[in-house]
């Protein structure tokens, strides 16, 4: 816990200078934790970051505009502070960045599969992190799972876990995971036919709630109050339950953050009905980096459909 | 809504191939037609007062007619519903003949086609508004950019008009590429006798102000009222006191400058007045060959200067000016013959272009008019003409014409037979092109009348031998033959490019230019010198090469194009604009940073930043609507509603 | 007591079945990550390890639903004249929900009041709504263990609460033991074979059992009076919203996997000629939720909306229906939200605010 | 109204104003005869087309989109293809992530001048349309399918 207490430390140093803190607390159980604001002393001492702390705090920051604010970010969050900072949505001058070496966080989908027959999640009374082991406590037992086997997705490939853009790194900055992204993701997606991966969004959309926590949890969504999902003019979707509308609202989503999208995957993790709703932008995201060798978030300049060059090398036009 | 809904049979053009009445039938099923009918001729006088009665009759808001393309037709049928009281706007048409009857063979497909195109039609229409032009007042005055020909035509017109004129030129003289001509075919009469007077009304008359030695710095604001910057260069010499006496030029002993006006024939002084008719005729100061920038001493013209006009401290200095419209008459440079290798890319002194030759020919020329070579000063007899060089060459990137190029060779030939009755031209070609009025007639007579030896074929080296340079080419109407000529001297019919800078002036302009820098006009044919920026017009080279008639024809044009836009006190915008839903818009700027018209800006209101559209600058386009995300900015007439409605006819329920 | 029956978890998929020639039948499925009610696919047997990631409530009162369809038909007699027809929807079949929480059940709760005129003589029933509601029987599966976010007995539940059930089924060794509540009940599960006193002694003890799973009720008993005036005492004070939704998505994840939650909103889907009136699902913890036709909005900062789902939640709709809150403690909200936004913890710290100011 | 029961598939482009509508009426003009299936929805740039309008088209039911606008640098208000160009070839890779085959959305240049061009973009297209046969349609909402049942004769 080492590393807790000096960014608690690093925290209690800038208090005194921003209204205030962004980083995480506990949550509702010892699996998740929470954002947290930190505002005094009292606050920072409930600071928890580690395994759990998997929210992506640069969401909060456009709403804190014109105030001065602290953030502790994970490699994946400074991307997404990056991509915020070159599209001027934020200020830098507002916002200081408390960097550390990130280990990767929890997969809470992959907690509960991994439980399975054991209990569930909010079950789960205590949990101890030994090496690369969790202990957890349920119903009287206790559950050894192995870390890696929980740890989310984008860790695992995660090329940047030590904050690219930090005021403060506190601790040693350490390897990253992964050298490129090899989007072998997408490869076990594409694994299946045209016809199969149209039957499996219109399974895994007719599920969705159309609560757009997906939309809401994304760090870099502009719109906020004023999306076209629930707009009438324009009016790009009706209100039925249909497979059809939900998916075409991933689909704007997707493509408003087409060269945008850090990849944070805070979309999918939001979305309750667990729906993988990254897979869009992951495939956006892959085109924009084939075509425009563009990484968002990480890459300066202008987001690549935001602006054009005379001449496109990397794309085919029709020769027809 | 009530909507009324006209299906034209334009004849037989539709009606030949589309049922037009079943269309007809059809339409009145559509969402809020409340009448629907088919017409032989819609544009017709009768058809159009059909419309109009029927609007009356069943008190129509909105028309749909199905006919021809609206890029034809639209404003007449809006002038029609304007007539019967309707907002232009409320009408929509449905293309079904150019898009239908013409191109479909089977009449069922045709009528069917036909009739969901209506109901796009009358599926967006549902959704039109009202629209109302903004008047805003102009500036009467033209800023014309170049002072050649064209420019200069441009410049006489507009302020005969009686707009002011604002005239700058980036050389210390007006007077561009036509003032270093000798003679001018096909009628052969001196260029600057012609040429000279014009210039002169530049410098007199009353409306225009003349800006030489100056570049346009920067350009903002939108037709009718563009915000100028100027930039004068730094001449070190005070143009206010400056007689044009020339004592500077004479005593100047930094005598190895390179002469520009002369194309480099030969040298000239480091303060010079460029030529002897030169508007301004002011002197100007090159730096980088005076003794008193480049040593630090000398100061030689300031003493012998009657007025003290020299002035070693001068700096740039930056005017700026609003005006209502800008010509663009930028004109054209030679392109860069030394890429060719077979030529000797440079190394020959007896290689020389046809500009060069122009300034030998000249009797203000460096020679006095005397034809002498350059390496040896003698006078050549065997002259070689090569033509197309640098042009129509796709080996180097210039697959065009120059169109000027057969002309000028001809002429120089007749002029070099009557500078030097014993010579001999010959003249490589590849195609002689000479549509003009006179000018066919012209390369003929040089030929038969003055004995120069056309040679249809390309030329593949040039060598020296002694003194003479050996040309080698091919005839290709004998066979293909080698053929070899002994030449004194070879000019090189060069051709045009756009003239250095002409991307960054047209970024500057907001204008279209081609891959080769010429700026785009706003149609080929039916808009040659306007673009596709309101207010800027083309005129001269700048556009295309083109020769002095054609220039001077285009400068007229571009000047009426200039005052019929500032012949009214107010101009009218067009309504079909983007617009901000202020209550949508969340202030993250990506419709700023894609406009590529800057017609959007940053506004504060009450604490948070919204864009807004300056609605005289904003074109139309749509790029903003297709990228702000949450469609806070909507393209009037072109509503994300409107195109999805047309969506929706097709592909829902 | 009624008769408890038995049904071994082997014959859960058969019974099923038969209940199907008679019923539209929902169960828990599984799907990716998540438990969700579906129509049963035949032969298949229901999630019952996992409790549902969402409520049943879309059963009886579905995300979008047709109150009509229009039609405008054109009359070739007279220029410009339109027919309207209007269709309405056929009514609901008789439905099951099979594997209902008790938490699930007890929501309706908050439906009903609201959608059958509040009780209040001369306000509109909302028929939808209602037939729905009497169509729908429910089959609720006992809860055997309390999780982290489980708060019933803060609204009177427990995990194996009868109310509003018309079955409650309770899962012992490899069988469920079934208890008919209602004659509805009753009519589902009579076929089955009457279950042994062992299995009912082990159904009881399940209750008893998972009861001692649920964390106390702090500082019990609970005072619904003193929570509605504790929160609403806080009405005015910004700065406790603007903390507690500090990490608010403002999303309406917990709104719609609430059993409670029951606002809606109403939209024309037309292409001019023809078109449905849905009622779909709306959320209070959207903008637009509040945004009036003259284009003012009295709700956009978030921590209003947070402010006006707990205030609703457990003072304004308790106040207007006998003290009951509109919340059954089932704590999805807390367990889906990507912030873990607690509304234990706002209440609690509303008490609390309320205990230092007097 | 349906399209042509078993003939035609339904094909949706969206044409610029400036160059392709008017080389489509070029094509017309020049009598080059084409295939019915297109319906046209003319915009003012290509630049103009928001990428989604395609989905939408293509989500609706469309079984082919096609997109023509000015050639690269002839764009008549400078830039709105080239624009258009990075997202329209962004959305074709998206394309296939939603198991749609990327055939079914075309985009390319088409001039005012080149009628003859352009009907061998609509000839091309159509075909190819017609090789993948009729898209898969994603399910309506029951109530707006049923809708869609009712509203059938109607149509006809």
């Amino acid at each position: 816990m080492g590393m807790q207490k000096e960014l608690q430390a690093a925290i209690k140093a800038i208090l005194p200078e921003v209204d205030c803190v962004i980083g995480w607390g506990s949550g509702p159980d010892p699996l998740h934790g929470a954002p947290l604001f930190m505002r005094s002393e009292d606050d920072a001492n409930r600071f928890a970051s580690g395994f759990f702390a998997v929210n992506n705090p640069a969401l909060f920051l456009p709403e804190y505009k014109g105030k001065k604010v602290a953030v502790v970010v994970k490699g994946c969050d400074a991307r997404s502070v990056g991509q915020l900072l070159s599209e001027g949505l934020i200020k830098r001058e507002e916002v200081s960045l408390i960097g550390f070496p990130c280990q990767g966080v929890v997969d809470h989908d992959k907690v509960a599969a991994a439980l399975g027959e054991k209990g569930e999640m909010g079950e789960v009374t205590a949990v101890l992190e030994e090496g690369d082991a969790l202990v957890l406590t349920l119903r009287g037992e206790t559950v050894r799972l192995n870390k890696a086997d929980v740890t989310a997705e984008k860790c695992m490939r995660c090329q940047y876990p030590n904050a690219h853009i930090a005021d403060t790194f506190v601790g040693e900055k350490r390897e990253p995971v992964a050298t490129a992204d090899d989007f072998a993701d997408l490869a076990v997606f594409e694994a299946m036919s045209l016809e199969e991966r149209q039957a499996f969004w219109e399974k895994e959309m007719s599920r969705c709630i159309r609560c757009y926590a997906c939309r809401n949890a994304c760090p870099l969504c502009v719109c906020r109050d004023h999306c076209v999902a629930t707009s009438r003019d324009p009016s790009w979707l009706t209100q039925a339950d249909s497979v059809k509308d939900k998916l075409f609202f991933q689909v704007i989503h997707a493509t408003h953050l087409a060269g945008r999208c850090t990849g944070c995957g805070e979309c999918q993790r939001a979305c309750p009905v667990g729906i993988p709703v990254l897979l869009l932008k992951r495939s956006l995201a892959r085109s924009v980096e084939k075509l425009f060798a563009y990484r968002a978030g990480i890459d300066e300049g202008t987001p690549p459909l935001l602006t054009f060059t005379l001449e496109e090398p990397t794309i085919k036009e029709r020769s027809w | 809504m009530r909507i009324g809904v006209f299906i034209c049979h334009c004849g037989s053009n539709i009606g030949g191939t589309v049922d037009c009445k079943s269309v007809a039938e059809e339409s009145y099923a559509f969402p809020d037609v409340v009448f629907s009918t088919d017409t032989m001729y819609a544009c017709s006088e009768p058809g159009q007062q059909g419309i109009i009665d029927a609007i009356k009759e069943h008190n129509l808001s909105g028309v749909v007619v199905a006919s021809c393309t609206p890029r034809m037709h639209e404003p007449t049928f809006r002038r029609a519903v304007e007539r019967a009281g309707l907002n232009r706007y409320m009408f929509e048409m449905a293309n079904i003949r150019e898009h239908v009857s013409w191109i479909g063979k089977n009449k069922d497909a045709n009528t069917n086609k036909a009739a969901e195109l209506v109901r796009m039609a009358v599926s967006k229409l549902r959704l039109n508004r009202d629209l109302h032009s903004k008047s805003f007042p102009v500036t009467k005055r033209v800023l014309v950019i170049g002072g050649g020909v064209a420019g200069i035509q441009a410049a006489l017109d507009c302020a005969d008009a009686g707009l002011d004129v604002v005239l700058v030129e980036r050389e210390p003289s007006i007077g561009g590429k036509m003032s270093k001509l000798d003679k001018t075919f096909p009628t052969v009469d001196c260029s600057s006798c012609i040429l000279g007077p014009r210039m002169v009304d530049v410098a007199q008359h009353p409306n225009i102000t003349l800006y030489a030695a100056a570049e346009v710095e920067s350009v903002s604001g939108y037709v009718g009222n563009f915000e100028v910057t100027v930039r004068k260069k730094a001449t070190y010499v005070d143009w206010d006191k400056c007689t044009g006496c020339g004592l500077c030029t004479e005593k100047c002993p930094s005598k190895k400058s390179f002469d520009r006006f002369n194309e480099g024939v030969g040298p000239t002084t480091a303060i010079i007045i460029p030529f002897p008719q030169a508007i301004p005729k002011k002197a100007s100061i090159t730096r980088d060959a005076c003794r008193q920038f480049t040593k630090g001493k000398c100061g030689v013209c300031a003493k012998i200067c009657p007025t003290g006009a020299i002035n070693y401290e001068q700096q740039d200095e930056l005017v700026s000016m609003k005006v209502g419209g800008i010509v663009a008459a930028t004109g054209y440079d030679l392109m860069d013959w030394t890429v060719y290798e077979e030529y000797g890319a440079g190394r020959y002194p007896d290689v020389i272009t046809s500009l060069q030759y122009e300034r030998l020919l000249s009797a203000s020329g460096p020679t006095g008019g005397h034809v002498k070579r350059p390496s040896d000063g003698k006078e050549p007899k065997n002259v070689v003409f090569i033509q197309c060089v640098g042009s129509r060459d796709v080996s180097i990137g210039r697959p065009y014409c120059s169109g000027f190029c057969c002309m000028y060779t001809a002429k120089q030939a007749i002029l070099t037979k009557d500078h030097i009755p014993d010579s001999q031209s010959f003249v490589f070609y590849m195609d002689i092109r000479s549509p003009g009025k006179g000018y066919d007639e012209f390369t003929r007579r040089v030929q038969e009348e003055y004995g120069a030896q056309y040679i249809r074929g390309r030329v593949s080296l040039i060598y020296p031998k002694g003194d003479k340079l050996i040309v080698r080419g091919v005839d290709t109407l004998m066979g293909g033959q080698q053929v070899d000529v002994e030449a004194d001297l070879v000019v090189l019919a060069v051709g045009g490019e756009a003239t250095q800078g002409s991307p960054q002036l047209a970024e500057k302009l907001r204008i279209s230019y081609d891959s080769y820098g010429f700026f785009m006009e706003g149609h080929p044919k039916l808009k040659p010198v306007e673009t596709n920026t309101a207010g800027v017009f083309l005129a001269g080279s700048c556009q295309g090469l083109k020769d002095i008639p054609s220039s001077v024809a285009q400068g007229s044009a571009a000047a009426a194009k200039a005052i019929g836009l500032l012949s009214k006190d107010m101009l009218a915008s067009d309504p079909q604009i983007a617009q901000v839903d202020m209550k949508r818009c969340v202030g993250c700027g990506k419709c700023i940073q894609v406009c590529p018209f800057k017609a959007i800006k940053e506004v504060d209101v009450r604490g948070q930043i919204k864009a807004e559209v300056i609605e005289t600058v904003c074109q139309g386009c749509g790029l903003c609507n297709a990228t702000c995300p949450q469609g806070a900015v909507q393209l009037s007439h072109f509503t994300d509603n409107q195109i999805l409605a047309e969506v929706e006819a097709l592909c829902r329920f | 007591m009624a008769t408890l029956r038995y049904l071994p978890l082997a014959q859960v998929p058969q019974w099923l079945d038969g209940l199907a020639k008679s019923y539209t039948v929902f169960a828990p499925a599984r799907e990716g990550s998540a438990v969700v009610y579906r129509p049963r696919a035949e032969g298949s047997m229901p999630e019952l390890t996992a409790r549902p990631t969402e409520s049943a409530k879309h059963v009886v009162f579905p995300r979008a639903h047709e109150l009509f369809s229009f039609t405008y038909k054109a009359d070739p007699a007279v220029v410009g004249k339109r027919d309207l027809t209007l269709t309405q929807p056929q009514d609901p079949t008789p439905t099951v929900v099979f594997g209902a929480l008790s938490c699930d059940a007890r929501g309706f709760f908050a439906f009903d009041p609201v959608y059958d005129g509040c009780g209040t003589k001369g306000l509109a029933k909302d028929v939808y709504y209602l037939k729905r509601r009497q169509n729908t029987a429910l089959v609720v599966l006992a809860c055997r263990t309390a999780l982290a976010t489980c708060f019933c007995n803060w609204t009177g539940g427990s995990p194996a609460s009868r109310e509003g059930a018309d079955v409650l089924a309770t899962l012992v060794n490899d069988g469920l033991v079934m208890e008919a509540l209602t004659p509805k009940g009753e009519e589902l599960v009579s076929g089955l074979a009457e279950a042994g006193a062992e299995q009912g002694a082990a159904a009881e003890a399940s209750h008893t059992a998972a009861e001692a799973t649920m964390a106390p009720v702090p500082g019990a008993p609970l005072d619904p009076k003193a929570i509605a005036d504790a929160v609403l005492a806080r009405f005015d004070d910004a700065t406790f919203w603007q903390a507690e939704s500090a990490g608010c998505l403002a999303c309406g994840a917990c709104t719609y996997l609430c059993p409670t939650c029951y606002c809606f909103n109403i939209t024309d889907e037309s292409n001019g000629i023809s078109g449905v009136r849905l009622r779909s699902w709306d959320t209070c913890m959207a903008s637009l939720f509040t945004l009036e036709a003259s284009g003012h909005n009295p709700r956009t900062a978030k921590a209003n909306r947070l402010k006006n789902r707990v205030g609703h939640k457990f003072s304004y709709y308790p106040s207007l229906h006998g003290g009951r809150f509109s919340c059954c403690g089932c704590g999805r909200c807390i367990k889906s939200c990507p912030s873990s936004v607690d509304i234990r913890r706002i209440v609690q710290n509303a008490l609390a605010a309320a205990n230092v100011k007097e | 109204m349906s399209v042509l029961e078993g003939k035609e598939l339904r094909i949706v482009g969206f044409l610029c104003n400036w160059c392709s509508y008017g080389g489509a009426d070029t094509a017309g003009v020049g009598r080059f005869s084409q295939p019915t299936d297109l319906r046209i929805v003319r915009v003012p740039c290509s630049g103009r087309i928001n990428p989604l309008f395609i989905m939408k088209a293509l989500l609706s039911g469309a079984d082919g989109v096609l997109v023509s606008g000015c050639h690269p640098r002839d764009c008549h208000y400078a830039e709105g293809n080239y624009y258009a160009r990075r997202r329209l070839e962004v959305l074709k890779g998206l394309l296939p992530t939603l198991g749609i085959d990327p055939r079914r959305f075309e985009y390319t240049w088409v001039s005012a001048s080149e009628g003859q061009r352009w009907q061998h973009v609509v000839d091309t297209f159509t075909q190819q349309v017609h090789t993948l046969g009729p898209a898969k349609r994603l399910p309506d909402a029951p109530e707006l399918a049923a809708l869609a049942a009712r509203l059938e004769p109607l149509r006809n």
